[in-house]
């Protein structure tokens, strides 16, 4: 076992950890935030991205120990405390961009660091920055309506 | 998937052929090999550690060795398993005197199995060419009498 | 009483966001995974490597020493549990035992053999591993032709032909019009197995309570009744005492539309040790143990005289069943069947069903579920045809549709289509793609050497099921519709959406009836303690049978209103009007709000004749027929004749499904199945090699359409409403699907006609491709 | 998937972690190759040591007129350094390739190298700049060429208790156009080949040519014969389709799933020559 101490979401928290224990399952079960989500088992399909000391990595393949000393964002952190949504969030909303919902956090999480990255990306750009992550339900093109939307309402 | 390549070996078919039935030769050829034990007529029962890159994995299994045409040919089996897949391949190897030394071709078909089956379609081939590639590079070093030659890289 | 009455905005027909989303978007949505109980035990599930193998001995002990492992559990210990249940009869159908753990034998790679119990799901994943099996393993055969093949290793020993059943059916005279034609031809076409992969993997969570002697299951599913139905009787308990819930679900697409072993398993285990045990599938076994889809081989034979009219079609259809039947999986097939015609007006068909076993996982629905075969094997059928007659497969379509005057119409397979224009659908999709100045574009390409595709679908298919007779389990849904005192609604659908988005789609239905706000309205389903008995969701039925069965639910809302608000008012419930959430008296002008007679209705002091207190409904709807959505899917593309990749240039999706409750919901529908079918086209296939192992096992190897190989998707509608239902609504869930796969194939054919391609099997990779120009130039 | 269990250690200094590898451990860098494997349990290490946060390697900087990359160096960071798309982008455009934002995000330049996987990108790069690797145990450091590191499938010429800490890559002089084209695998992404041409021209003829190629066969290599096809010759492109033909010579090319020997064969010549044909736009 081994202490990390991390900030999630703003809130600092210190555990001890077995060192296998991955970052995702560190997120959903120790600390309790199940809105990252795991598709996979080789890092494919990026429902478990989250945001590490400003990246966007998939969680579920980082060891929790890795992630000591990081700041974390995930999903449950991105609304304002008074619950008011994140762009990105509405964008997502208003453009129907989910169904079942199991990739949404995840493409949530890598539609903020593509924006942050490029704040106004065209269709081809934004097509290559979800290339990590998986979505069944969309077809992806109402994902890519609601980053397009997300880029206008942030700039 | 099939199997089937050259190597050569820088001495004589008889030589060569001699070695590849010796378990004492086989075992320090075959990557990993920890223990080849004679069980029974050309049999051998088998145990090795393959190490590849991060890959690594434990295999019990047996070495069988048939249809015996001393120099020119032979067939053989190996069966191992364990944890991360199995594998069992067969295949009749032909030797062949080339430039004072032996061609061996092989030939033959393996069916992976297993964990590594469902995760490592694109590195089968690339891994199974490596493994037959030290074997023969280890078994010319054997051969020619650098039996002191550095362990396998595995 | 009287009020001003403001006319709330009408919801249907709107592009109303959707009310599930918020929860999804903000993480705080509950699937099985995130379920927590006091005590939770992690279940791992030990599965054969093999394809086909026998058991000499299991070895428990290293597994069972492990600190903190609570229990293993191998064949001989569930022999008192029922097993995998199969709802689909067929004449002469060969149902083999499916035990929820293997007995003696494993029989595909994946069959779950032993079953590890521990306090921490780290500890249970270490348990599996310290399992030892001592096996014997036999031939495995997983193509289905070879199983047929004389000699064959037998998947089940007892039926060494690997036949599961034989199933014919004709209509007209196939023979007599082969005979007559001036053109037959043939193809062998294949629909290759698909691997479903919902983003979220199975997973169950259950949990006894000894006292009470009930059992509470959360599993990801599409069918929480039916799973419990079955469940119950499994595990032998009482069916009110078990109680199942589909919490969110990550998707199904027909893979959860079943009940596996590790429901009952998992029941089981809770069971013995009275804790609550969660299992969650990992995605490598959601690959080897949720059912496939597909798995077709055809033999098609269309027959046709030169002036391009179609006669008849033929079919052999050699269906891949896997080791064992799921909950339907041989009545998958017999759908392909009944939609052999497509949307064309031939009378003669003859088709036989060979339904064979294979060392594999099971076949069974999957997004569309034998009508994407059905349609692929007719509209690739329809443009080899063309192609033979040198006519344009657009003009050969309008030739063999069925006309809009024709509806009702009665199919050689015995359907009766509801309703449909099926010439303006292509008509609007070809305007809206030019494609005469398209056919023109590609004469100019390939003039310049250039391989330049267009593709035309014209898919009909059937859906919203349906009939009773015609499904395994009942084809009715249910709706409740309770009105609480102060006004609320709360709608119980027996529907389990998983992403569909009815909890807007009803909502809306519901405000526009009620005259409510949409706020008002609250959705719920996917659990047998709250929601009445239902169906589940599949086959595009949601809108069309379990909105149905709401709309009529809300019908009787609205008449006992009426009759409170009647007698509120001392008018006559034949003449108040119930609109805009006020019922108002005509003759007086007099109202009073939906609010207040809901308050007034539970306060029960002033009761209609012949009414009762409250303001509830329940209504179990059942439709006379299946609808029948349609359309025309045009794809343009190019290849590289260099590399033989594939791009698609433009995607033109005009489809008829009926009328529209949430076009949002609709084009999110459509994009999705339209990546599914691109993706059997394209790029998917479960390929189980010769010894039984699935080697398209993980993403790897398997490939998911990503958002970078998907095309803009141009849509529009034409809407002839069906008349089966009341709210003309047809189906949109699989659509997509159905109709974009031939529509690519077709493109991809298209463009190489000039090396003389007639056909091309799915999925049309890059290598395949390049053969095809590389071996036509050598 | 849950790995097996294991020992962690995260080293504050290059030193320390060099002591622990000489005594066996494994370095853990940005395990995007590595961690999937131990979750599937293929890979099964008994004590991992973080080097992935060592500040030591995380650098990119000139240096007597190289560049100088410390092993920790992300993909990302690589994709985007200004140095190396000024003065290397050959190397940052192939990180480019790799994965996709998160794995680029995480994954690092030793990590990758120190893999060999025979469908990486980088050694493509690598082989093509005649890049060279430092090697460093506890004992020594050492340097040797790409085309030496990489010596076969996963197999490399690090020694027990050798970590790669540095990768130098030149900095090529004015007139040089590099390319890298890459026909990825769809499911993956790996590269089915991946071909990094990098071209000068002096006078309308190649004066130096250097092809890498990555994918097609159990290793990545130099295509020397493609090179020396091109040396001296007119830069055009019915030399570079002669050329590009030759790239595939003498190798075994690789049989799986996705593509035959023969059609990755194919694919390696038409990469090669689409590599070059960019290259040599971006040369003049």
């Amino acid at each position: 076992m081994r202490t990390i101490n991390v900030s999630v979401n703003g809130k600092p928290y210190s555990h001890e950890v077995e060192p296998r224990m991955l970052l995702t399952h560190y997120l959903r079960e120790v600390i309790g935030l199940t809105g990252t989500h795991m598709g996979c088992e080789t890092s494919l399909c990026g429902a478990c991205t989250i945001e590490m000391d400003g990246k966007a990595v998939k969680s579920c393949t980082i060891f929790a120990v890795q992630a000591d000393g990081a700041s974390i964002l995930t999903v449950e952190g991105l609304a304002a405390a008074d619950g008011k949504l994140h762009p990105i969030q509405e964008a997502y909303w208003n453009e129907h961009a989910l169904q079942c919902g199991f990739c949404t956090p995840g493409m949530i999480m890598i539609t903020k660091q593509i924006l942050e990255r490029n704040p106004n990306p065209s269709e081809h750009e934004i097509r290559e920055g979800l290339d990590g992550n998986l979505c069944r339900c969309t077809g992806y093109q109402h994902i890519v309506n609601a980053v397009k939307a997300a880029a206008k309402a942030t700039v | 998937m099939k199997v089937a390549g050259t190597a050569q070996l820088p001495f004589p078919p008889e030589r060569a052929y001699d070695l590849m039935q010796d378990p004492a030769a086989l075992q320090k050829a075959i990557p990993g090999c920890n223990s080849l034990e004679r069980t029974g007529d050309d049999e051998y029962k088998l145990s090795l550690k393959m190490v590849l890159a991060s890959l690594s994995g434990q295999f019990e299994g047996k070495v069988l060795l048939t249809d015996h045409n001393r120099p020119y040919s032979f067939k053989m089996l190996v069966e191992g398993s364990g944890k991360i897949g199995f594998v069992k391949g067969e295949g009749v190897l032909s030797l062949m005197l080339l430039d004072g030394g032996t061609e061996v071709a092989y030939e033959g078909e393996a069916q992976i199995g297993g964990s590594i089956a469902s995760v490592g379609q694109r590195l089968i081939d690339t891994t199974s060419k490596l493994l037959v590639k030290r074997f023969f590079k280890k078994l010319a070093k054997i051969g020619s009498g650098e039996t002191d030659a550095a362990e396998d890289e595995a | 009483m009287a009020t001003t009455v403001t006319k709330l905005e009408k919801l249907v027909g709107k592009r109303v966001r959707r009310r599930e989303d918020p929860r999804l978007i903000t993480g705080t949505a509950m699937y099985v995974e995130d379920v927590k109980l006091p005590d939770l035990h992690h279940a791992a599930i030990f599965r054969s490597p093999h394809g086909a193998a026998n058991i000499r001995s299991i070895d428990v002990s290293k597994a069972l020493a492990l600190p903190g492992v609570v229990a293993v559990y191998t064949g001989k210990d569930i022999l008192g549990v029922g097993s995998v249940v199969c709802a689909a009869d067929l004449p002469g159908l060969r149902k083999p035992v499916h035990h929820i753990l293997a007995q003696d034998r494993v029989y595909f790679v994946g069959h779950a053999v032993a079953v590890v119990i521990a306090k921490d799901r780290y500890i249970a994943a270490d348990g599996a591993d310290l399992i030892e099996v001592d096996w014997a393993p036999t031939q495995a055969v997983t193509d289905p032709e070879k199983a047929l093949a004389a000699g064959a290793p037998a998947v089940h020993p007892e039926w060494p032909d690997n036949t599961a059943f034989v199933f014919d059916q004709k209509g007209g005279d196939y023979a007599a019009a082969a005979a007559s034609a001036e053109v037959v031809l043939r193809q062998r076409i294949i629909s290759q197995r698909l691997v479903p992969n919902a983003m979220e993997t199975r997973g169950v969570v259950a949990d006894w309570k000894a006292a009470d002697r009930s059992l509470t299951v959360w599993t990801s599913t599409q069918i929480p009744h039916l799973a419990r139905s079955i469940l119950a009787g499994q595990l032998g308990l009482d069916e009110n005492r078990v109680r199942v819930i589909a919490p969110e679900v990550g998707g199904g697409f027909g893979s959860k539309l079943n009940v596996y072993p590790e429901e009952a398993l998992m029941g089981f285990v809770s069971m013995k040790l009275n804790k609550p045990v969660k299992w969650i599938e990992s995605r490598r076994e959601n690959f080897q143990t949720t059912i496939h889809g597909r798995g077709h081989v055809d033999y098609l034979e269309i027959a046709a005289n030169r002036d391009g009219t179609i006669l008849g079609l033929k079919l052999k259809l050699i269906q891949d069943l896997g080791a064992y039947h799921q909950l339907l999986t041989p009545a998958i097939p017999t759908l392909s069947v009944l939609m052999m015609p497509g949307l064309y007006k031939f009378r003669n068909i003859e088709a036989q069903v060979i339904g064979v076993f294979t060392n594999a996982v099971p076949t069974d629905a999957y997004r569309g579920a034998g009508r994407p075969e059905a349609t692929h094997g007719i509209e690739r059928m329809v443009d080899i045809l063309a192609a033979e007659l040198k006519m344009d497969p657009a003009e050969l379509r309008y030739k063999n549709f069925a006309g809009k005057d024709d509806f009702p119409f009665l199919t050689a397979t015995g359907l009766t289509y509801d309703s449909g224009d099926y010439a303006a659908t292509l008509d609007v999709a070809l305007e809206k793609i030019d494609y005469k100045g398209l056919r023109k574009e590609q004469a100019k390409a390939r003039a310049e050497g250039r391989y330049m595709g267009i593709g035309i679908s014209t898919y009909g298919e059937l859906c919203a099921f349906g009939p009773s007779p015609a499904t395994p389990a009942g084809g009715w849904e249910s709706a409740t519709v309770k009105v609480e005192p102060s006004g609320k609604v709360t709608v119980m659908t027996g529907c389990s959406p998983h992403g569909q988005g009815q909890e807007t789609s009803f909502a809306q239905i519901a405000a526009d009836e009620l005259g409510v706000p949409i706020d008002d309205i609250l959705v719920l389903h996917g659990d047998t303690a709250i929601v009445q008995y239902g169906i589940g969701t599949f086959g595009s039925r949601n809108t069309a049978v379990g909105g149905a069965a709401l709309h009529y639910a809300l019908q009787d809302i609205r008449d006992k209103a009426k009759k409170f608000g009647a007698k509120m008012l001392d008018a006559d419930a034949e003449t108040v009007i119930l609109e805009d959430g006020h019922c108002t008296d005509p003759k007086t002008g007099n109202s009073v709000t939906f609010q207040q007679i809901a308050a007034a209705a539970y306060r029960g002091n002033i009761i209609p004749t012949g009414s009762e207190p409250g303001l509830v409904a329940t209504r179990f709807w059942e439709p006379s027929n299946f609808a029948y959505p349609y359309g025309a899917h045009i794809i343009v593309s190019e290849v590289d004749p260099e590399t033989g990749q594939i791009t698609i240039k433009r995607y033109m999706a005009v489809d008829d499904i009926g009328n529209i409750i949430n076009p949002l919901l609709v084009d999110g529908q459509l994009h999705g199945g339209v990546a599914q079918g691109l993706g059997q086209a394209l790029w998917e296939h479960g390929v189980y090699d010769d010894n039984g192992q699935l080697v398209t096992g993980e993403f790897m190897d398997y490939t998911m359409p990503r958002a970078r190989m998907m095309p803009w998707v141009e849509s529009a509608h034409t809407i002839t409403p069906s008349p089966v239902n009341p709210l003309g609504a047809k189906g949109v869930g699989e659509a997509g699907t159905i109709g974009s796969t031939p529509a690519m194939v077709n493109s991809v054919v298209d463009a190489l006609s000039p090396l003389g391609v007639r056909h091309i099997d799915m999925p049309m990779t890059s290598e395949k491709i390049w053969k095809l120009i590389h071996g036509s130039k050598a | 998937m849950i790995a097996n269990s294991f020992e962690y250690s995260a080293p504050g200094s290059l030193k320390e972690a060099l002591a622990l590898v000489a005594d066996g451990a494994k370095p853990l860098a940005g395990g995007m190759s590595l961690i999937p494997m131990m979750k599937l349990r293929l890979a099964n290490p008994e004590h991992l040591v973080d080097i992935g946060r060592l500040a030591e390697l995380n650098y990119i900087r000139e240096e007597n007129g190289s560049i100088h990359i410390g092993a920790s160096v992300t993909h990302y960071d690589i994709e985007t350094s200004p140095l190396l798309m000024g003065k290397c982008p050959l190397l940052a455009e192939t990180a480019s390739y790799i994965g996709d934002i998160q794995v680029r995000n995480r994954g690092t330049l030793g990590g990758s190298v120190a893999h060999a996987d025979p469908s990486a990108d980088y050694p493509a790069a690598l082989q093509a700049l005649e890049a060279q690797i430092v090697l460093t145990s506890a004992e020594e450091t050492r340097t040797i060429s790409a085309e030496e590191f990489f010596v076969d499938t996963f197999t490399t010429a690090l020694e027990e208790g050798e970590i790669v800490t540095e990768i130098i890559v030149p900095i090529d002089a004015g007139l040089t156009g590099t390319s890298y084209q890459k026909f990825l695998q769809p499911a993956s992404g790996f590269a089915i080949v991946g071909v990094a041409a990098r071209v000068r021209q002096a006078e309308g003829k190649f004066s130096m040519v250097r092809v890498g190629v990555t994918g097609l066969s159990g290793n990545s290599y130099r295509a020397t014969r493609v090179e020396a096809a091109l040396d001296g010759k007119d830069a055009n492109d019915e030399n570079i389709r002669a050329a590009a033909a030759l790239v595939a010579s003498g190798q075994d090319s690789s049989s799986d799933l996705h593509a035959s020997a023969e059609y990755r064969a194919h694919l390696a010549v038409a990469y090669a020559a689409r590599a070059l044909r960019s290259a040599l736009s971006r040369s003049a």
